[in-house]
């Protein structure tokens, strides 16, 4: 054990760290700086300039174009680029990308994986149907083999920005008998596909970035079937297991404990700014110290996993520092419509998109985006396994019950 | 401490939940203009509810008036009953000369006139001390001047109750007077907003706003503690509303676990997500006892007494608001988290009165800085 | 709804008052203030100067000694006792005499109630076992019929102050086929019985005032049954059913908020009294906000009981006060150690005794008890039906499931 | 950050824990003798822990010290490690004159010589510029006069570290003097008490206590920078200890819930249960990262990066102490209301440790006091 980082991971943040400030669009930074909505261009364009770096798939294999970081090296870049400002990387680079590597045809790696690293393909997922949530071995949308096409019938619901989507990677069934498990099947399908609807749902914080799919006898060609029919589910968990070094969200974190300082060093009570008032001063630090804690235990976890060998990240650990990393950020952006008092109470939608619509908001800047943000942090408890799934598969681990 | 409805409050209890439920449903269907629905309220007797006999109104109090306020939540309905009948209509029988009285307050019962109060200011938080606008004599005449924030319900106002600084320093308690400005006068403008659960609002400019003298509503420099037991007013409807929303929300939660499937069985198996609908329970019965605690005492003459229960009613009712709100949408899963669902929109009510006339960190100071009352228990 | 209690109630409540301030043992009330522990004595005075004002079974029927109170009138004797410093009625009164009353033989009364009322009869309560706590339908003491008399063999656990008590009324299993819950029979034991032995259990706390009790061939005769042979299971559940008009505790808290206050007003952080310290202040007042909520909740649920004509007090809602008013009073007890700050550290078991033997404490004398205040107060939320057992209950007449 | 132990370290905590449990497990059967124990710390190193070579130690620092309060905190054992080789050992090697640190640092090493450190008084809460103990010089000689509170292991000590103020007024931080203070001097009265956790402890009265002047540590009248470091290797000492005895009761309350049964089934299959139980896990995995990053902190030259990580371990110790330690009673039932089971020592010990040299309120005052350190990361 010591304090300090060696030089060369010091070195390396650094690094990360110019490189984002010196390459990502200023626009983008003030979007996610201002809590406003991103668009598809500021994802594409910020994945380009990642693309010419070599740094857009940092976990593929380096034949792939991976950079053979180390974990700990992962975890920094990640948090770095979040703490920068950039946006996430999404669209199934970490998710199909690591499938394809391991189970696709050579037809299907080729085909996909350097568009996906051009940021010439952007990937929507279909695992959530509205009847099965947490509980994927229940989904129903099947497919039938129609001579070399899977005919698929059926809806996927919650995916993220499916209309910045080219294709799809959905789970189907395939087969009827068996345990619920069996039967899956891992399908890539082209979002232009006859038969294939998409349906945006607005969110409660106003935007409209989730989606609704309908198949109606899609056609998918048999060749755009990922691995053995049936196995999708093993697919699925290899799929889910990847990308934990940056699950607590650290970075995204340590950007809203900064707003936070900065909206309590602009509003006032009766004459003091709130951050010089106990009563807040407080509630403050005490988050600062739960964020210090939480990134100590992140690092921890990313050392102890690589000390022992196991490059994919923390194992079910991680749902440790998912829970942690999601509930602590509610409790951020919770304090931070606290602290706008009551210009929290206007809310305009036109603050979050692209260009402001409507001349300055009626409060401080600052105060203009809160409400939303705040209202969206809801989801981040709830997706990508639900924070009452992770304490059942902590639970099972730690009793064997 | 007598927590049981009487008959008539029972009759008035049965009546607003129908009307409020009617005025939904019809709202979801092909939504009325709000001047319409506004005379329904009036021909209820809705709106004279805090108002007495002589002018047209039905003699209640901050009962009647949660009684009320706490159906209006449960339907998420944003018309300007707090402001009209919880704060200004009182307000005005309270301050008026009789003539006043005479001019506004039928026409006020009537559903004719709209006067919703503009107390805070854009630097003020919710201090109402913290008064910039002015207020200068000029002959019979006073010119007004100033910026008033997040006004509710101001773009549907007739008449706007604004307080304004005749003498003192910035923050002075003495010193301010209440003017009432009709929103047509010259000099009057008002920015609309909406808020995040979808009232209209919004924020008030007054470039030398040229009244009457005779506008001014009740005594010269010494407006402050009426103004406040008329925002203690607004409080007391404002829990009684929140009530109202979470009691929804809670059925809306309660039912969604005994209805929804996951794994093979309904949701509500889960001993997890029991034990937390059960901690919104206590959340819920505890913010509706406390609020009705806090509409009882808001007809208390004693200020300090009225403060605590108030004080503590509002914050009770942020904190059970907040963890029902979010314990809500995280037992609904990604469902809660859409807009149509409509658990949201419980959330969002929840939140905005959480911020509204004082949030938990002003009344928990509030409270603390009053003193338990001697004298007889409650 | 109105604001003010009537002038009838406060004139009953000022009685109540002046009775507890005028004849209860400034002895007991000082114990109490300080957080010392009361013995058999304390209690029984209590009892005898209650039954002398008639006031010692409230709940009983008229005829058997009771008060004829509203329900909102049995609240404010509960509180106004206990807020000046009165010992619970314990020993049985609240639990085994409605029993009696109810499914009692004409003997077993008149046995039985004049000597409780008196303070001459103190009952120890058997229903737990080390294998059967909350889960009450599997206890496994059993008593077999042997001539005109049960032979009791097994043990009994957690029973409080089991050294006080002369008699005990305790569920044992006297038939061994069908569902659990049937089987159970309700025996009064004497406890100079041959055969029955207790031994104390000490808890974290340093007190001593639990027992386990152990039957070896008891032989109890069998006109000490209450009621039928195989019906103990009902007869329990109207014994629980009983006395939830104070279970919230409100002036057991009332007491303690008084205490956090002198505490807080005794303590200093350079030179400042705690008190007058934002971040202290504030979290006072919290609580006694979360008092003064409970306590409009237990008023209102009195009212709306007795509206209903429900005289036993709340059904299902008193889990609610249950669940509050334990983890509130906890809550008290934590801030207190926490108040107390560096002399919360040492202790000294003497200091909580009956005359305290070592002289002064070490640090000042509200300190000396707290440490063990709040150990002991961790029982609440366990002892009576644990909270998450209260959880169940609520949630299953919520939910129907 | 390296969280990693390396190999000595490894070997360190191996030997640590065999030590430890072999402590408990002879305290438990026939109890030794304390000093006798103490002895045996010393034959393994372990009381050189964190002194240099020269002196007889191994020259370790924070993250060695923490590695053996954890083991020490997993059997909670009550030897005056932390007072002696966490704060005083390393303070007086700070600041000892040559000869002091030959006189006393070897012996210290060796065992022979326990010395533990008097800061705090009894009005000072946990401000050790609140010095009311006055050190007068006369002649040659400094007459030492005033009380301490609660010092830890005193009634083991043959030498306290003594905190007096030979100039400027209550409060100042200018003005302090260390002196070292042989227990059996006249005029030092120790008034014997026991922790809630069991530990010895006593009260300290100086009477007019005449020492030489040579008996002073460290500059006059500038000692409080050093006690301030002092005290901070005293807490994240602390904050290892109560990591072990968090481990040790997470996993004694997991054992319970895998074996105690009811309503037929292993109590651990309550999906309620289990919930606690993971947030039991969460606390302790945060607090077990915190207090190994202020370990590591503790050797940092940067006062400002250390009072942080410092600050924030005790606060995170003292929420998931509270949190794991009341809901592992919770999980056991009225099993764990009882002595014999064991469960509350383990909450007694963190009980003491979140009130021993600075409680929660403390460090986050000082937390918030501190500013974000910009230079390098760690």
């Amino acid at each position: 054990m010591k304090f300090a980082f060696s030089p060369e991971l010091e070195a390396f943040r650094q690094d990360v760290r110019r490189f984002v400030a010196d390459t990502l669009s200023p626009a983008t930074r003030a979007k996610v700086d201002e809590g406003r909505r991103l668009v598809k261009s500021d994802y594409v364009d910020w994945y380009r300039i990642l693309h010419a770096k070599g740094w857009i798939t940092p976990g593929w294999p380096v034949e792939h174009g991976g950079t053979d970081w180390s974990p700990l090296e992962r975890y920094i870049f990640e948090e770095e680029t979040a703490l920068g400002g950039a946006p996430p990387v999404t669209g199934g680079i970490n998710m199909i990308g690591p499938v394809l590597i391991a189970f696709g045809t050579p037809e299907q790696k080729a085909a996909y994986l350097p568009a996906m690293r051009r940021g010439d393909l952007w990937w929507a997922q279909g695992f959530s149907e509205p009847g099965a949530g947490s509980d994927l071995a229940s989904l129903a949308t099947r497919a039938v083999l129609d001579g070399d096409h899977y005919v698929v019938n059926g809806t996927k619901i919650w995916q993220t920005q499916a209309a910045y989507a080219d294709m799809m990677f959905a789970l189907v069934r395939t087969r009827f008998e068996g345990k619920p498990q069996e039967g899956i099947t891992l399908l890539l399908l082209d979002m232009n596909s006859p038969g294939l609807s998409i349906q945006p749902i607005r969110t409660i914080d106003g935007g409209q970035e989730l989606y609704q799919c309908f198949f109606d006898n899609v056609r998918v060609p048999v060749e755009n079937r990922v691995g053995a029919d049936g196995k999708g589910w093993t697919y699925a968990k290899y799929l889910l297991g990847f990308e934990r070094h940056g699950i607590a969200g650290i970075g995204h974190a340590k950007r809203q404990m900064a707003r936070i300082k900065r909206v309590a060093a602009a509003e006032h009570d009766r004459g003091t700014r709130l951050i010089d008032l106990p009563r807040w001063r407080d509630r403050i630090a005490l988050l600062e110290i739960e964020l210090m804690a939480l990134e100590c235990l992140s690092l921890r976890l990313i050392q102890e996993s690589e000390a022992k060998g196991a490059g994919a990240g923390p194992g079910v650990e991680a749902s440790i520092l998912k829970i942690r990393g999601t509930e602590l950020r509610q409790d951020m952006f919770e304090l931070l419509t606290e602290l706008t008092g009551p210009y929290g109470i206007p809310f305009d939608e036109e603050v979050m998109r692209d260009g402001w619509g409507n001349g300055a908001p009626v409060g401080p800047a600052h105060a203009a985006t809160i409400a939303s943000n705040y209202l969206d942090s809801r989801k981040i408890s709830i997706y990508g396994g639900a924070n009452e799934i992770q304490r059942n598969v902590l639970a099972k681990a730690i009793l064997g019950v | 401490m007598d927590f049981i409805l009487n008959e008539e409050q029972t009759l008035l209890r049965d009546m607003a939940a129908r009307f409020a439920a009617d005025a939904r449903a019809r709202q979801e269907k092909t939504p009325e203009a709000p001047d319409r629905r506004w005379s329904r309220f009036a021909e209820l007797g809705l709106l004279g509810l805090t108002l007495s006999e002589a002018h047209g109104g039905l003699g209640g109090g901050g009962v009647e008036t949660m009684i009320v306020a706490e159906e209006m939540g449960r339907q998420l309905l944003t018309d300007p009953f707090v402001p009209t009948v919880a704060v200004a209509g009182p307000l005005i029988a309270a301050l008026g000369e009789a003539t006043q009285q005479a001019q506004l307050l039928p026409a006020l019962a009537a559903g004719d006139l709209v006067v919703v109060p503009a107390f805070l200011e854009p630097e003020a938080r919710y201090d109402l001390a913290q008064v910039a606008t002015t207020a200068r004599a000029e002959g019979e005449r006073v010119v007004i001047s100033g910026r008033k924030a997040v006004v509710l319900n101001a773009p549907e106002a007739d008449l706007l109750l604004v307080s304004a600084r005749a003498s003192g320093a910035h923050g002075d308690p003495e010193g301010l007077c209440l003017y009432l400005v009709p929103t047509r006068t010259p000099g009057v403008v008002l920015r609309a907003i909406t808020t995040l659960d979808g009232r209209p609002a919004a924020e008030l400019t007054l470039n030398a706003v040229t009244v009457e003298a005779t506008a001014r509503l009740g005594p010269a420099g010494a407006a402050l503690p009426a103004m406040e037991q008329a925002v203690d007013r607004g409080v007391a409807a404002l829990t009684g509303e929140a009530v109202g929303a979470m009691a929804a929300l809670f059925d809306l939660t309660a039912e969604y676990l005994r209805t929804r499937k996951q794994f093979g069985a309904p949701i509500g198996k889960f001993q997890a997500l029991q034990h937390k609908l059960v901690d919104m329970k206590v959340a819920l019965e505890l913010a509706r006892s406390v609020a009705a605690a806090a509409a009882m005492a808001v007809d208390v003459a004693d200020a300090e007494v009225r403060r605590r229960f108030i004080a503590a009613a509002k914050v009770q009712v942020a904190r059970s608001g907040r963890f029902i709100g979010q314990a809500a949408i995280q037992l609904h899963g990604a469902m809660g988290m859409t807009d149509e669902y409509g658990a949201g929109r419980y959330l969002k009510r929840l939140v905005v009165i959480g911020a509204l006339h004082g949030d938990l960190a002003h009344h928990l100071e509030r409270f603390a800085a009053s003193t338990e009352p001697a004298g007889p228990r409650h």
